[in-house]
């Protein structure tokens, strides 16, 4: 019988129960599932096992995997072509631009999105807020004196985990907010040594300098799902996070807008950083495989799984035509903002998450991020390091 | 009051007792060799006296004092261990300062000890070696200068000479035997071979199962040992033993390997009594022709160069006898032998001790 | 094994005062080493909300075992949610024949280098003996390659050739070491009675070397055991071990951490070396001292 | 009795023993030398995702070394090192020396101290970091019983975090070391120790002196082992601190490991690994040579 | 043609000549015994006829056929090791049988032989033991029982004595000398040990730096030693050796310790002559009383018991003798001896080769 092999690193909770749905689904079609689960921050070593899997000369069927990553593996020849499906499903209708230049290389499909995540949000605990007044904060001024308040209310104001991709996640959503979106075109996407060593560029890591006397002492190296308790528990006043960060809210038995308020990044509202999983179809030159890859891809772009999936998931469909029905506040708020933003062209890829750049300078901008808000460079290094790591990783 | 006085002196290790009460008495300048099988127990009351193993009872004292009390270092006694325990990180001068280094021997004092001893034992040009460079005889040495350095009051040496060849354990013997008469110094000294106890002591001690068996001087010890025992172990071959009964006139033995064989007592025993004939092999002789002569078939012959050794049948029993390097025994064929009966050495078939000629 | 006794008992002021201090600093570093483990048993034993809000080296107030079942039994790890029983079986079928052969052939290669020397012996020994020392990090790409060709990829028998081949170092010394000090005079004796090559390491040698067996099986077994990296590289997916299981249950990226599974899921992935090195930790002092580790 | 072919026989019988160790080490020849052979020439590619053989000669090497964080990373190595290799040592030899006083529990001790070495990774890294973060671990259990001003958050400050994970390694490695000393100690004649008793040296002065010197080889094996573990130490960073905050607590092994996987840069991850390999050969070549040179034994 | 007949065996190692040019020949039933110093090359010979280590000269023949293409468990020869090479995983039943297992002797009959030869050795009751538990004698007696149940054409024994302490020694040497007689198996047997050497053996072959140095019956060894080495080692106390020169009337000489004190020569040689006199300790005695009498101080005197050994000064040489136990010399006096110079030896002082009375 047909069989996919799926390596992928949601390996548990909510992510796992996801897919638990779309591997039910393709039983029913008579597709096999053979389970490849490598866990470990954002694929790392999902990526190791994918190497050697591909060095072997035995790709798996179906491999998650992230923004540039995809271009780097497309580069090298070695995944499927979809065109065919594509083609015959209207995807180039339903999914936006911005997710297609992941998608697709030299004009061909080779990626089924499964869902955007958006990274630009902040997650604030109501009763916190409504201490303080209960007015979202819309600039940094007014998330400072937010912050403010929650110290004066002897909680931790700013609940955030110290992980090199949390850091970056942070400081890409600081960038937005402090240069607006051709800002961050301009310094992160296009990686303008002016725009990256420049005043803007400071006042980012001035920010960033700040928001590091709001964090608790153990902070660093803490997974972000326990700054999101510490928020849910009211320990904490706010986290910076993605919108999985709300799986963690409604696990909780919150519910948006009663127990805890989701909203832009302040200063971001409109703008939409992304990022999206997708299905890689490896090429297996194997015609029953690839029967099955192709109703894998198929039942992705499904828009029942679509909905089913990224309820529990806590992102956004990858297809902009499916109805929010089925999705609650917050969910309801990320569809519409993409919607705006994909109109806009206000969307564009979150770099903490591997969609606006390459690994290599993702990490060395991570590294002098990290750096800085540990304290180990000053705000002069940083702006001086940034450009140079930028030019040397590529 | 001797020197040296160990007084019931009883050591157990879980249970087992190891030495059962042992009384020693040595004089200052003796030289008192310990001997005993394996295990009996010799390294053990080494140990008590040097204090590395504490007693279970009883007391040493050395120079009327007790020591129990005082650590091994301040028993001012020194030690030479079979193995000799050298320590292999250190110089030959090293070692041999290590104990003067421990007293607080000012450098160049020590250095000149140092010299002196090593000229003495003649290791001098290998002061600057290690041990693990040194023969085994060289070793040895050094061990005993590492000893002699610090002018205790008294020696222990544990089977110094066991890991030595047989030419080199002659040399050193006699190194050891000149030491002694040199500096006049105590000695306990623990040793397997017979040679070694017999040519060094003054006073022997044989020991079996943590009890004395006997102790005097060498000569006592060869010549009228205390029990069968101690004249089994002392002497090779071992003495001959037969078996048997008094008879006749109370003057002569009928051996139980061949009770038609009558063997001359040395002094008159009351008849029927069971008793042991002791004889040595150096004490028959091929020489004498006299009425007491036996004829004996020889079984073997065992040229050693200097002697030439023959085991004789005598019914179901063997007699070793050791014949000058000339003569020229035949193998199957008789031999006349006579025994110095004044050195046989007769022993009660029951209690195994020696009976005394005095006490008939 | 009553040693330095003299030294100690008599030497340094009064003993009772030394016995408390040495008995006292041993107990103080078990009860330091022992604690990272008492925290993970009795963590495994606690409920959420206990751990959330708790003190981590207190004891569990309501113990429960809840965690361990679901650890063993229906944690989910990827779309299925059986616990980490099944990798615990893929782990012990990796572990069993990559100690077994690679045991064997450092035996092997112990005997020949040792009593059956040819010129040259020594190189070959010295070039196998700094393979043991080669990052692993910078052989997956090209054991990737290799094991792709062999048609050994994703698969439990590939990663028993990984351990074994990075595995035969540390053998051939370990049997290096102990055969070295074993009597060569017993070879030439079984060689004159008529005994070949195998026969010799099979009736003579092999009876003897219990307790370098044991060093070397309790290495193996806990480094292949414990080995990650290989696993997660080679045998991803249904082959994996149980690292690589464990390491998917512990730090997936999002969802409530169930501190209390992840600690006995630990626990269980611990335990059979742990075991190992309680059991069998007397024949391994035994072993180094045999010559394991020159000392 | 007539031995139709004798020299072949003997023939079978010399080849036998090379054709039994052929085999592992040709398996060693290709996975291990190939191996670097296969990473010398990567690291002179221009391989940046997956291996390409395009010759780019030492352009990897100057990127390496144009790393500021390939600096921090052998520094890391170097205290890292220097701790983990001295303290272990220290502590192990402490450990065997107090074992080794007629300890009636000794039985009982000894797999205490061991146990750490038979833990993976995974799961000491799983506890050690939950269990060194100040909010959760032992400084919040300390202060809970009321030492408020007790701090031990080294596990997050950049310039302390290192030493966190020497601490765990130490953790982790020193009981190895104290069964290798355990068993020198051991293999120590014990009349040696008497004599030197005997010649009025005190415990201390004992072990100092005597005892000490005679570990000698227990010394080198532990240095040789804990070297190759400290350089090869890749695990226990990743799960403990994952190479933060920022990077300092990044080490070699680390940094090929990131370059040469997430941050698709093999070529540059290749030539790191070749500076590691030299590094160990460095310190293995004259240990090898010494302990192979002359028969010991 | 002899049985066994070595011919200018040759080995090297690495460079270094261990054995350079051994010619043997022994005959059937004979029993060779190897001596030398340590590092002579004796072990190596042993391995060199045993197979275990080729030679890189020469040849092997046993009865008349080269040996060197046979592979070890094919040459017919047993080999008892020094450290008796017990396997120490078996029994004492297994190891005996060891041999006859590898050359596919049916189990039952193995089992007979194994009883027979343990009947032999009289280690019947120790079959199921393992070596752990056997006492160095008895350890040696299996090594020889797994040697014997062979029944090879030759024996080859590697210091089998030198691990056991001196009364066992004594013992376990009459039984491989009965051993012999019985079975009249043809032996080469390496010692180090000159009575052993002397009482075992038909041949002794002495051996130096791979080279030897006479190979004689044991009485012509002893008593006509080729050269100072072999008149030297053989013996203990070693022979008495004085260099001097032929004096008077050639029948005299004056030792270089002590020229005024002539000593007389077995034969007369031309005067002047550089030689060297060697007479052993038990050929000078206290009891003659002639002209060519002596009267030297005593300087030690060493009582074993059977014997009193003294050292006597004569200039700045020593001289031992052996005297009869009951002998008492005084420490420090004169003692009158005579020397049996009919047993004297005389070594030329440049060759160090005995010199012959035939060739004056
Ligand atoms: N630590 C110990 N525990 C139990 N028994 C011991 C201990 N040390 C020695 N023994 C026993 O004490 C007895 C005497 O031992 P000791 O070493 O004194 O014998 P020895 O006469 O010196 O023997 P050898 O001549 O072989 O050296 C032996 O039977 C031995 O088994
Ligand atoms: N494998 C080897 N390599 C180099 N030299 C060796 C080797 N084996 C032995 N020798 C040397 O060969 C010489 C003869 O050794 P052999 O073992 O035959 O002496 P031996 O006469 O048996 O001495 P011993 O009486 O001590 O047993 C020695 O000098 C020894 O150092
Ligand atoms: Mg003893
Ligand atoms: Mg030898």
């Amino acid at each position: 019988e047909e069989s996919v092999e799926v390596l992928h690193w949601w390996t548990s909770g909510g992510e796992a129960a996801a897919l638990g749905v779309l591997k039910d689904d393709l039983a029913k079609k008579g597709v096999a599932w053979k389970d490849m689960p490598v866990a470990g921050g954002s694929g790392v070593q999902a990526m190791t096992a994918l190497r050697a899997r591909v060095t072997a000369g035995d790709p798996p069927t179906a491999v998650q995997m992230l923004g540039f990553d995809i271009k780097d593996w497309a580069e090298m020849g070695v995944l499927g072509n979809l065109d065919d499906l594509a083609a015959e499903q209207g995807w180039d209708k339903v999914v936006p631009a911005a997710l297609q230049d992941f998608s697709k290389f030299d004009g061909h499909w080779i990626a089924a999105p499964v869902n955007v995540h958006s990274t630009n949000w902040l997650w604030i605990n109501k009763a916190a807020l409504d201490k303080a007044g209960g007015k979202a904060p819309e600039n940094m001024t007014e998330l400072f004196a937010l912050l403010d308040n929650f110290k004066a209310q002897g909680i931790t104001p700013l609940a955030h985990g110290g992980q090199p991709w949390q850091d970056g996640t942070m400081w890409e959503s600081v960038v937005l907010s402090e240069g607006g979106m051709d800002f961050y075109k301009k310094a992160v996407i296009e990686s303008d040594p002016a725009a990256l060593g420049g005043d803007t560029m400071r006042k980012v890591f001035d920010d960033m300098t700040k928001l590091r006397t709001y964090f608790d002492d153990s902070f660093s190296g803490r997974d972000w799902n326990l700054s999101s308790a510490m928020v849910i528990e009211g320990k904490a006043g706010a986290q910076q996070m993605g919108d999985w960060a709300k799986g963690e809210f409604l696990r909780a038995k919150q519910v948006p807008g009663t127990d805890f308020v989701c909203i832009r990044f302040p200063g971001t509202q409109g703008n939409v950083l992304f990022n999206s999983d997708q299905f890689v179809m490896f090429d297996l030159g194997d015609d029953e495989k690839r029967s099955a890859q192709l109703k894998m891809a198929s039942a992705v772009e499904d828009p029942a799984f679509q909905v089913a999936f990224n309820t529990v998931k806590g992102s956004v469909p990858a297809r902009t035509d499916v109805p929010d029905t089925a999705f609650d506040d917050c969910g309801k708020k990320g569809m519409k903002d993409l919607a705006e933003a994909a109109a806009g062209g206000t969307l564009a890829g979150s770099l903490a998450h591997g969609h606006g750049q390459p690994g290599a300078v993702k990490e060395a901008i991570f590294d002098v991020v990290t750096q800085h808000l540990n304290g180990q460079i000053t705000t002069d290094e940083a702006l001086k390091r940034l450009p140079e790591a930028v030019a040397a990783a590529k | 009051m001797a020197f040296i006085e160990i007084d019931r002196l009883e050591r157990s290790i879980g249970g087992n007792h190891i030495l059962k009460g042992i009384d020693v008495a040595l004089e200052k300048g003796g030289f008192l060799v310990l001997v005993g099988p394996s295990g009996c127990g010799k390294s053990t009351l080494l140990n008590a006296i040097a204090g590395l193993q504490p007693p279970t009872a009883g007391d040493i004292r050395i120079d009327g004092q007790s020591v129990l009390a005082l650590h091994p270092s301040k028993r001012d006694i020194a030690m030479v261990f079979q193995s000799y325990a050298l320590y292999p990180n250190m110089t030959v001068a090293q070692n041999i300062g290590f104990p003067l280094e421990m007293s607080g021997t000012p450098k160049a004092q020590r250095e000149d000890e140092i010299r002196a001893v090593g000229k003495t034992l003649q290791i001098e040009h290998l002061l600057d070696r290690r041990p693990g460079q040194l023969s085994g005889g060289q070793r040895q040495r050094v061990a005993m200068a590492r000893a002699l350095v610090r002018k205790p009051r008294l020696f222990l040496f544990d089977e110094p000479l066991s890991n030595l060849d047989a030419k080199l354990r002659v040399e050193v013997r006699a190194e050891i035997k000149r030491l002694h008469q040199q500096t006049g110094a105590t000695i306990i000294y623990v040793t397997h071979d017979q040679i070694e106890a017999m040519t060094l002591a003054t006073q022997i001690v044989v020991m079996k199962d943590g009890v004395i068996q006997q102790s005097g001087t060498p000569a006592e010890i060869y010549n009228r040992p205390a029990n069968m025992f101690v004249a089994d172990f002392m002497g090779s071959p071992a003495m001959n033993m037969l078996p048997g009964q008094v008879a006749g006139d109370g003057r002569h033995m009928a051996p139980d390997a061949a009770p038609d064989r009558l063997l001359p007592l040395p002094f008159a025993l009351r008849v029927g009594r069971r008793i042991v004939f002791g004889i040595r092999s150096e004490n028959i002789s091929a020489e004498g022709n006299g009425v007491e002569a036996l004829d004996l078939p020889v079984e073997i012959v065992e040229p050693t160069g200097s002697d030439v050794f023959v085991w004789l049948r005598l019914g179901s029993a063997h007699l070793s006898a050791r014949l000058p390097a000339t003569s020229d025994p035949q193998l199957n064929e008789n031999l006349r032998i006579t025994m110095d009966i004044s050195r046989a050495v007769i022993f009660d078939g029951e209690s195994r001790e020696r009976i005394d000629g005095a006490g008939h | 094994m009553s040693r330095n006794e003299a030294a100690i008992a008599t030497a340094a002021g009064p003993g009772w005062l030394n016995r408390v201090v040495i008995y006292g600093l041993l107990l103080i570093f078990a009860a330091v080493y022992l604690t990272p483990l008492f925290v993970m048993l009795a963590t495994s034993f606690k409920s959420l909300d206990e751990i959330r809000g708790g003190d981590i080296l207190a004891l569990p107030r309501d113990p429960t075992i809840e965690p361990w079942l679901k650890a063993w039994g229906s944690a989910c790890i990827g779309v299925t949610c059986e616990g980490i029983k099944g990798y615990f079986w893929n782990s012990l079928r990796m572990v069993v024949p990559a100690v077994l052969i690679s045991t064997m052939l450092g035996a092997l290669n112990g005997y020949v280098l040792t009593k059956w020397r040819f010129r040259g012996h020594k190189i070959v020994f010295g070039l196998m003996l700094f393979a043991c020392f080669i990052p692993f990090q910078s052989v997956l790409i090209p054991m990737a390659r290799v094991l792709g060709t062999l048609g050994l990829s994703n698969s439990i028998t590939g990663l028993v050739l990984v351990h074994v081949v990075y595995g035969l170092g540390f053998t051939t010394l370990f049997f290096r070491n102990y055969y070295e000090a074993f009597p060569t005079e017993l070879i030439h004796s079984a060689q004159m009675d008529g005994a070949g090559f195998f026969t010799i390491f099979r009736r003579i040698l092999l009876p003897s070397s219990a307790p370098i067996i044991v060093v070397c099986v309790i290495y193996q077994f806990t480094n292949i055991w414990n080995d990650f990296l290989f696993g997660v590289s080679f045998a991803a997916g249904e082959s994996a071990p149980m690292t690589v299981a464990l390491n998917n249950l512990v730090s997936s990226s999002t969802g409530v951490k169930e501190y209390n599974v992840d600690m006995a899921a630990a626990v269980i992935a611990a335990l059979p070396t742990l075991i190992v090195y309680v059991l069998a930790g007397r024949y391994f002092m035994r072993g180094l001292m045999a010559g394991a580790v020159k000392g | 009795m007539s031995h139709p072919a004798p020299g072949l026989k003997r023939g079978l019988q010399d080849w036998l023993p090379k054709l039994v160790l052929a085999p592992s080490f040709a398996l060693v020849l290709v996975f291990v030398y190939g191996f670097i052979v296969w990473t010398a020439v990567l690291s002179m590619s221009k391989s940046r995702i997956l291996p390409v053989y395009k010759w780019a000669g030492f352009d990897a090497y100057e990127r390496l070394f144009a790393q500021p964080s390939w600096y921090m990373a052998l520094k890391n190595l170097a205290i890292f090192g220097s701790l983990y290799i001295s303290i272990c040592i220290a502590l192990g030899l402490m450990l065997a020396i107090l074992l080794d006083q007629r300890i009636r529990i000794e039985g009982a001790l000894r797999p205490i101290y061991l146990y750490p070495m038979a833990l993976s990774f995974v799961v000491t890294g799983t506890a050690g970091k939950w269990f060194l973060n100040p909010g959760m671990g032992i400084q919040n259990t300390v202060r809970g019983w009321g030492f408020e001003s007790f701090t031990f958050d080294w596990l997050v400050r950049p310039d302390m975090a290192i030493y966190t994970v020497a601490i765990a390694g130490i953790w982790q490695a020193s009981g190895f070391v104290m069964a290798m000393f355990l068993a020198g100690l051991r293999g120590i004649d014990n009349e040696m120790l008497k004599a030197a008793t005997v010649d009025g040296a005190s415990t201390f002065t004992i072990y100092r002196r005597i005892v000490i010197p005679l570990l000698r080889p227990a010394f080198l094996s532990a240095v040789i082992v804990l070297a190759h573990m400290a350089i090869k130490s890749y695990d226990l960073v990743i799960a403990l601190t994952g190479g933060g905050p920022g990077n300092a607590t990044e080490l070699p092994s680390t940094f090929m490991y990131s370059y040469t996987f997430t941050r698709s840069q093999m070529a540059v991850g290749s030539a790191s690994a070749m500076i590691m390999l030299m590094g160990i050969a460095a310190i293995m070549v004259p240990y090898l040579y010494s302990e192979l040179r002359e028969d010991r034994r």
